[in-house]
């Protein structure tokens, strides 16, 4: 230890905590911040508990819907670190920066630790949980099915089981799942080309990948598990290296690692697909038809890519096979996302890779398990509800909508018009504050649960999710127990049986312990072994993709206009470890640079150097972007790589409340961007919204990683890059 | 002290290292990174945050350059002045090299950085009396100095946060340097471990944090004088040597095509930590 | 323009001089309440940095160091004149020496105990100093003799207690003239203690010849090593801009060069406080200022070389840093430094300007300015512009506790000075009896009057 | 027979010296111009004290031996911590690095000669003496005194001497 005392007398009281959490249970904690009477000696410690020896306990990370399996270090009942679980097939042992920050949302201080009446003033009062759950029964006494609306984050297992019968004892058929950034276009162009949401995707087999706008290495659908298959993929098949080719308006960190990133016009991606398919020249039928217009001259005007380099990326797609063609945020994000999506999985199609680099996931055969997915459309439809003044009682969950919705929606005041809101939450955040009454959620390492995937790696599997310590704060509850004891209201003989969600997942789990390959298991040993797995898996069936290209209903706009009041485009970027916000408060996520602009603590807004220039803008300007729906202030920071008429302000920062580490750093796109929908799904247009920029004559230095040199390295040989053909890949380990 | 001790210890520890020197053994602790895979998305350094008690110290101290990260990626753009960065980005995960002759070591007053005889450039803490020297000579400049008193006076880590704490890994106080350590906490327990059945650690027994959550894999770490392990195999490769400052691939001409390279070699530390350069497709 | 007088009383040069201790010109309280003021700054600022955390001198990683080890340096550098003026032109006989050499010697001991402060003041822990010393102990931890820092530390430490002891024997004859002519009062009791009980006895002088000569040989050489010592701080890092073989002899000029200016300050002031006119003469002061001038010139000399072997180096790392020096934010110091140390003397080579007072004594402070700036230019651009890009840091700026700890050291060190003047005969009373007398031999023997050859020296 | 002290004061340093070398060369009963015979002055004038004989000087003794001393134990101090305490491998520098060592010791030899060399001259000079029977704040001022010690026979020679020598005055031990 430091000379600073700090240390050894505070390890010492945590091992007396620590003592009595494990020996103890719960009962310890009021007492936690002077240990004194909880410390027990250890001669009394509980066997699985060894002094100074770390045990591992698996779980599922809850950061984010990924169901990455986790497995957590803990030692002296602490939970210390979270590493991934070799066990599980999605994340083989890894885990993000984002999951390893688990540790900071469950000691996170700022967490909601007692019920919340928060009518008339403003901080709200302490409460009981009976009374809690008196008020909600008060409350839902007499109000039809109609009149309740569920709006909840993406959710699976058995937590959406229960859910789903709490809600049909009412008759209410409102759940309203809401997810801000989720790839829903994608899943219903998916749907449409292949006639599955979510195909299984194996970058690792592709000899190029070709995606638009896919940040699979950063936010999109399952980074952990493709940074595994993209390290493959880049050690290649029998030593030939595979090409990545992102097509974009901004630089992702997808992008960033790209052996060829081309610029696009905004929205234009589809354009650029249905060109290449043209320029291939292999398209039959209906899809040769479509393409017909497509020709070099015309697509490079519209998207802005050169002809030769459309040329050079079709003979590539041709010379190496099988290749992969991806659809990402980039290219869904607008009005004519579904169309974007379609032309773009056409390629595939035409390409041959279904089948190949695309096939069909394994799904779970319990459909009530199934994820329930998030996307925005739903909001759009509780907001309307809620507008109309629909709703008596919202309830919401794991879902922050007063943050995430954009201003034009105005949904601060709609969520007003509900007679009563319920608002379960881990931390005070922004929708929170509109509740009347908070209750407080245990941490995701608090928590008992059972998670399916969205995205299958291989083969099926149910992550399972257990406390990795007893809670640190005595009176908050674990969602499966909050419903289980709502439903009791309504059902209690059904549910009597049942102490509590913990024997409810057990009992669920056991229930069909066949299906998991525990035949003829004891029921113990069944679970025990299941806990220490921390996932099942399961024969999944997998069904065949439709390969069939077919360019039916395919009408693409030509490419928008620059518009003279609103000249730029504004892409709200999703940053790999701070998404849409909900991890805002967990100070190593703010402290961990962005990586392609290494800025902290921050939000800033990236402008191609070419367009500053014109502007008169320099790094460290505060500007003011304005929309039809508002307006932010934010500093520029001059960034490569950006197409010139595009600027990017990331998400997930501009927080109003959410504690100490979240409150007031930086500034929340979301609140600007223009109400416009997806054609087709109705899904939120994020990239649709036209902006302008102007000085405001403030100037901040940015606070960020890199130094006075910016990216360069000053003719030093510090990080050099070679062509592929002046190394040799066979040679290496 | 006799002189007859005094004597052999001159005949002893006459001779320079590594050059002229015996290899380490039965350890020495090395890393390989491969560049082409690192995709820069900072996992390793939130894993270290995590591991080693890294203190956050906040917006305001980070704008003054006192942020505290063992482990920083850095990014780096092409310099050929095209509109577009469109071969992407290079990024590096840059810490501690844990040089084999450090400058580092030579300078402290007090001997508070030391090499160690599994090869790693060790900083006590506890001896450490502040001169900030070794940041001065050190050539990578990735020693972090505590500016401030973290755990008291700063209370970077409030209640609850503090239960987190690694207590495998001293938290430092005010006035010492700090740096990447391999995690030597961990080679510790797996090296004694390793002892008490008779036996030298197994490679892939023991990780680093960083290369235990490196999504892909791009950090390879282990025990350079093993030749069964993976990083002594991927030197090998490379053929770059550690006491040598200049390697294969710098003597042929137009290029061999190995990927292997040491960054600052030519100032001769002789640093542990192998590089792979980033790779760019040609035919695109 | 006049020299001492031959004929000067010895009573009167005793009286004068005792004068001198007691009855200062008002200018000393001055100078004193002014001194106790910047030290109230320093220590304030110190109190707060060693509460709060180094941090908030505004340092940071990588750039570690700031103004503290540049005013060390400036410090250690200022103490060689003392040094220079007493032991060397001692050897030389130059008799001009004898009147001023006393004040140089306090200077360098005091500017020695300031930069040790320094040393304090930089050290992260400064409570664990003892680290760095050597000695068996239970902790059975010994300090790195590899390190320039250790180095440093045993040179100064040799260093500050030599002149010491070179001050104190050399004043051992004139504190016997302080007891025999104080009236009783702590001051006699004082000065009869550090007497020990000197009568100027055959035997006395006899020993005390030989002694004082052979420290003095020993102080040249160390004074030497000191400053080339703490070049090697630098020299033997790897830093570009550091690395440089120059850079000892380089050092060595500046601290020659910024002690002289000092002690063309000091000589002012002191002429002036304790009414000295009749000693420190004006051809006294033109000496001074004409090595001045010869010292400044070399330090331009070796500036250029510094440069020119950067150039020659085809190091382009070192070669960056030089220019970022000259082109840099550091650019306005550097340049201003290039002004102070190699324009501003030019003033000294016009005879009209060398026993001009006011003029001596700005450009004296032009002079220390500049070199205070040179050392500063030699730690800071390292940090910022140092071998790896990605932590270049240009836009560090010291914090009011570094520029208040430098500026409260000032006061410091004139607080010990003019303490020491008012405590003790700046003025060697014994030794300007020599010089008079030897004078006037020589003019007798000149004039051929063997008869007058009896009077002595009245 | 009882001895006395006599102190002549001269402020004419040539006739101070002349009374020294008559005293030198006469021989007085009971008194002995070697043993006897101490010249105080304000300066450091080698030329008069020529007169009293050769007196040799040791000082430069002790400054040999402490500096030899000093720059010896500097190395094998640390060459020994370096080799028997602290072998610590740094920078790829042997454990017993020469150079670094050679620094130390040649700051060490100078402390050491230095330090001895002060001692030395305290030794030799009899310092911190005991103030002698007879002293004149003159002294230490602008003339030279003359302090001689010898058996009440010879007083009045010696007196006749100093005055002949024109002494200022001639101070004597109170008898008994």
């Amino acid at each position: 230890m430091m000379d600073s005392g700090f240390d050894r007398r505070d390890f010492l009281k945590v091992l007396g905590w620590g003592g009595t959490t494990a020996a103890l249970g719960g009962c310890g904690f009021t007492s936690m911040e002077d240990g004194k009477e909880t410390v027990v000696s250890y001669v009394e410690a509980k066997d699985y508990m060894i002094p100074s020896i770390s045990v591992y306990y698996n779980s599922t990370c809850t950061q984010c819907d990924m169901g990455c399996s986790i497995s957590g270090r803990v030692r002296e009942g602490r939970v210390l670190k979270l590493e991934g679980n070799p066990e599980s097939a999605i994340n083989r042992g890894k885990l993000c920066g984002l999951g390893q920050a688990g540790v900071q949302h469950h000691y996170n201080p700022d967490r909601v630790r007692e019920p919340l009446l928060r009518t008339g003033s403003k901080s709200g009062e302490t409460i009981t949980w009976e009374k809690a759950y008196g008020l909600i029964a008060e409350k839902l006494n007499g109000v039809s099915g109609e009149e309740i609306a569920f709006l909840t984050g993406g959710m699976s297992g058995h937590l959406k089981v229960l859910m789903g019968n709490y809600l049909d004892s009412f008759g209410c058929k409102n759940h309203f799942v809401y997810e801000a950034i989720a790839p829903a276009v994608v899943r219903a162009a998916n749907k449409k080309s292949y006639g599955v949401e979510m195909p299984r995707i194996s970058i690792n087999k592709a000899k190029v990948v070709l995606s638009f706008g896919a940040d699979f290495l950063g936010s999109w659908v399952s980074p952990v598990h493709f940074s595994q298959q993209y390290a493959q993929f880049r050690k290649g098949v029998n030593g030939q290296r595979g090409v990545l080719i992102q097509v974009e308006s901004k630089m992702t960190l997808t992008g960033a690692n790209a052996d060829r990133w081309l610029a696009v016009r905004p929205g234009t991606e589809g354009i650029l697909a249905l060109g290449i398919i043209n320029a291939l020249g292999t398209a039959t039928g209906d899809v040769a038809a479509a393409v017909k217009g497509y020709d070099k001259v015309r697509v490079s005007k519209d998207t802005g890519v050169s002809a030769e380099q459309i040329d050079k990326i079709a003979a590539l797609l041709k010379a190496r096979t099988p290749s992969l063609v991806l659809v990402g945020s980039a290219a869904e994000g607008y009005a004519h996302g579904s169309q974007n999506a379609a032309a773009i999985n056409l390629l595939n199609q035409v390409l041959g890779n279904v089948g190949k680099t695309v096939e069909a996931a394994a799904s779970v055969p319990f459909p009530q398990m199934a994820p329930a997915l998030g996307n925005t459309a739903a909001l759009q439809g509780l907001n309307k509800g809620l507008a109309e003044g629909k709703f008596k009682v919202l309830f919401n969950y794991a879902a922050n909508p007063v943050f995430t919705a954009p201003a034009a929606m105005k949904f601060k005041d709609n969520m007003a018009k509900a007679g009563f809101k319920v608002v379960f939450a881990h931390y005070l955040d922004e929708t929170a504050l509109q509740a009347d009454l908070v209750l407080p959620l245990d941490s995701g390492l608090e928590d008992w649960g059972s998670h399916v995937p969205e995205y299958m790696a291989e083969g099926a599997q149910i992550n399972i999710q257990q406390p990795l310590m007893e809670k640190i704060h005595a009176n908050t509850r674990g969602m499966g127990d909050i419903l289980l004891s709502l439903v009791k209201q309504r059902r209690s003989e059904d549910y009597k049986k049942y102490a509590d969600y913990y024997a409810y997942l057990r009992d669920a789990l056991l229930k069909n312990k066949d299906a998991f390959g525990g035949k003829g298991i004891d029921d113990d040993v069944f679970w025990d072994d299941t806990l220490s797995k921390g996932i099942v898996k399961l024969a999944g069936s997998t069904g065949a993709l439709s390969a069939k290209a077919s360019a039916a209903g395919l009408t693409l706009p030509a490419p928008a206009a620059i518009d003279a009041q609103f000249p730029l485009q504004l892409i709200p970027s999703v940053n790999h470890s701070l998404r849409d916000g909900r991890n805002t408060n967990q100070p190593w996520l703010q402290e961990s640079p962005d990586p392609l602009t290494t800025i902290v603590w921050d939000s800033w807004v990236e402008i191609h150097p070419k367009k500053a220039a014109e502007l008169g803008i320099a790094e460290g300007d505060i500007v003011e972007i304005t929309s039809k729906n508002g307006s932010i202030k934010v500093q520029a920071y001059l960034f490569p790589g950006i197409h010139p008429d595009v600027i990017s302000v990331p998400l997930g920062r501009g927080h109003e409340a959410m504690g100490r580490y979240a409150k007031d750093y930086g500034v929340n796109p979301f609140l600007i961007l223009d109400a416009i929908f997806d054609k087709e799904t109705g899904e939120l247009a994020m990239h649709e919204t036209r902006v302008k920029v102007s000085k405001t004559g403030q100037k901040v230095i940015v606070v960020k990683d890199e130094g006075p040199a910016g990216g360069r390295q000053m003719g030093k040989k510090i990080a050099p890059r070679l062509p592929t053909d002046k190394v040799d890949f066979s040679k290496e380990v | 002290m006799s002189v007859t001790t005094l004597l052999e210890g001159w005949s002893d520890w006459r001779h320079e290292h590594p050059i002229n020197d015996q290899p380490h053994n039965p350890y020495k602790w090395a890393m390989s990174i491969d560049l082409d895979a690192c995709t820069g998305c900072n996992a390793c350094s939130v894993a270290c945050y995590a591991e080693n008690n890294l203190p956050v110290v906040g917006k305001e101290k980070y704008a003054h350059g006192q942020v505290m990260h063992w482990l920083r990626i850095e990014r780096y753009w092409d310099e050929d002045g095209r509109e577009f960065p469109d071969q992407g980005a290079r990024f590096l995960p840059m810490m501690c090299q844990q040089c084999e002759a450090a400058p580092c070591e030579t300078v402290c007053p007090v001997g508070a950085t030391n090499h160690t005889p599994d090869g790693l450039n060790s900083q006590i803490y506890n001896r450490c009396i502040g001169s900030r020297y070794c940041s001065a000579n050190c050539p990578f400049k990735v020693r972090y100095f505590n500016w401030y008193d973290y755990p008291t006076t700063d209370n970077v880590w409030p209640a609850e946060m503090n239960q987190q704490l690694n207590p495998d890994v001293t938290v430092r106080g005010k006035g010492v340097m700090e740096k990447c350590t391999f995690c030597v906490q961990r080679l510790r327990e797996a090296e004694s471990n390793a002892k008490s059945q008779g036996r030298v650690v197994r490679d892939g027994e023991v990780q680093t944090a960083c290369q235990q959550v490196c999504l892909p894999g791009a950090i390879t770490f282990g025990n350079l004088v093993d030749p069964e392990s993976k990083v002594h195999k991927k030197w090998q490769a490379q053929q770059v040597e550690l006491a040598k400052d200049v390697q294969a691939k710098d003597k042929e001409e137009g290029g061999s095509k190995l990927r292997g390279y040491r960054i600052l070699e030519e100032l001769r530390p002789y640093p542990s930590v192998m590089y792979l350069e980033r790779v760019r497709d040609s035919a695109i | 323009m006049k020299d001492i007088r031959e004929d000067i009383a010895w009573a009167k040069i005793n009286k004068d001089v005792l004068h001198s201790l007691e009855n200062p010109r008002k200018m000393f309280w001055v100078m004193l309440v002014v001194a106790i003021a910047m030290v109230g700054v320093g220590v304030g600022c110190e109190a707060y940095q060693y509460i709060t955390g180094m941090g908030v001198a505004n340092m940071d990683n990588p750039h570690v160091w700031g103004l503290y080890i540049a005013s060390f340096i400036f410090w250690i550098g200022m103490s060689h004149s003392g040094t220079l003026l007493s032991a060397i032109l001692h050897l030389m006989h130059a008799d001009w020496r004898k009147p001023i050499y006393r004040f140089a010697e306090a200077m360098t001991t005091f500017s020695l105990m300031t930069a040790g402060l320094f040393v304090f003041v930089h050290l992260g822990r400064a409570w664990q100093v003892y680290y760095a010393i050597p000695y068996p102990n239970e902790r059975g931890i010994w300090p790195n003799f590899q390190s320039p820092l250790l180095w440093d530390a045993m040179a100064i430490f040799t260093y500050l207690s030599s002149s010491i002891l070179f001050l104190y024997v050399g004043m051992i004859p004139d504190l016997a003239i302080c007891r025999d002519n104080m009236n009783p009062g702590w001051r006699k009791k004082l000065y009869t203690a550090l007497a020990l009980g000197w009568e100027g006895t055959d035997r006395q002088w006899r020993n005390f010849r030989v002694t004082y000569l052979t420290i003095a040989c020993f102080l040249i050489p160390l004074a030497v090593s000191v400053h080339s010592i703490v070049a090697s701080d630098f020299a033997m890092s790897q830093q570009p801009g550091w690395h440089i073989t120059s850079f000892p002899p380089y050092f060595v000029a500046g601290a020659l060069y910024s002690g002289c200016a000092a002690i063309i300050t000091l000589f002012i002031i002191l002429r002036y406080v304790f009414r000295f006119e009749e000693y420190m003469t004006l051809p006294i002061l033109k000496k001074i200022v004409r090595l001045t001038f010869a010292i400044s010139m070399v330090w331009t000399y070796l500036n250029m070389i510094e440069m020119a072997s950067v150039w020659y180096g085809h190091d382009p790392v070192a070669k960056d840093t030089l220019l970022e020096r000259m082109y840099g934010p550091y650019a306005p110091f550097w340049w201003s430094m290039i002004f102070c140390g190699s324009i501003v003397p030019l003033i000294m080579a016009f005879k009209r300007f060398q026993t001009n007072i006011p003029v001596m004594f700005v450009v004296s402070l032009l002079l220390n300015l500049g070199m205070w700036l040179e050392r500063w230019m030699i730690v800071s651009p390292t940090f910022a512009h140092g071998y790896y890009p990605w932590t270049w840091d240009h836009d560090q700026w010291p914090s009011f506790v570094q520029w208040g700890i430098v500026f409260g050291s000032f006061g410091w060190f004139t607080l010990l000075f003019m303490g020491f003047c008012k405590l003790f005969p700046s003025v060697s009373m014994y030794e300007v009896k020599e010089m008079v007398y030897h004078r006037s031999l020589a003019t007798k023997a000149a004039a051929g009057k063997l008869e007058a050859a009896g009077k002595g020296a009245h | 027979m009882s001895q006395r002290h006599l102190l002549a004061l001269f402020d004419n340093f040539d006739e101070a010296a002349a009374a020294v070398k008559e005293l030198r060369n006469t021989s007085i009963k009971g008194f002995d111009s070697n043993k006897d015979m101490i010249m105080k002055s304000p300066i450091e004038h080698p030329e008069i004290e020529e007169v009293l004989g050769d007196k040799p000087v040791y000082v430069q003794f002790f400054t040999l031996g402490g500096a030899l001393s000093g720059g010896l134990l500097a190395f094998f101090l640390i060459a020994g911590a370096q080799a028997v305490f602290f072998a610590q491998s740094k920078g790829g520098k042997p454990i017993v690095p020469f150079p670094p060592d050679f620094v130390l010791t040649y700051e060490m030899f100078i402390l050491g000669g230095v330090y001895i060399t002060i001692l030395g001259f305290l030794i030799c000079a009899g310092l911190p003496a005991k103030r002698s029977p007879l002293y004149s704040a003159k002294v230490s001022e602008d003339q030279i005194g003359i302090l001689v010690k010898s058996d009440e026979g010879a007083i009045n020679t010696l007196k006749a001497i100093f005055t002949k020598h024109q002494a200022l005055e001639i101070q004597e031990e109170a008898g008994k």
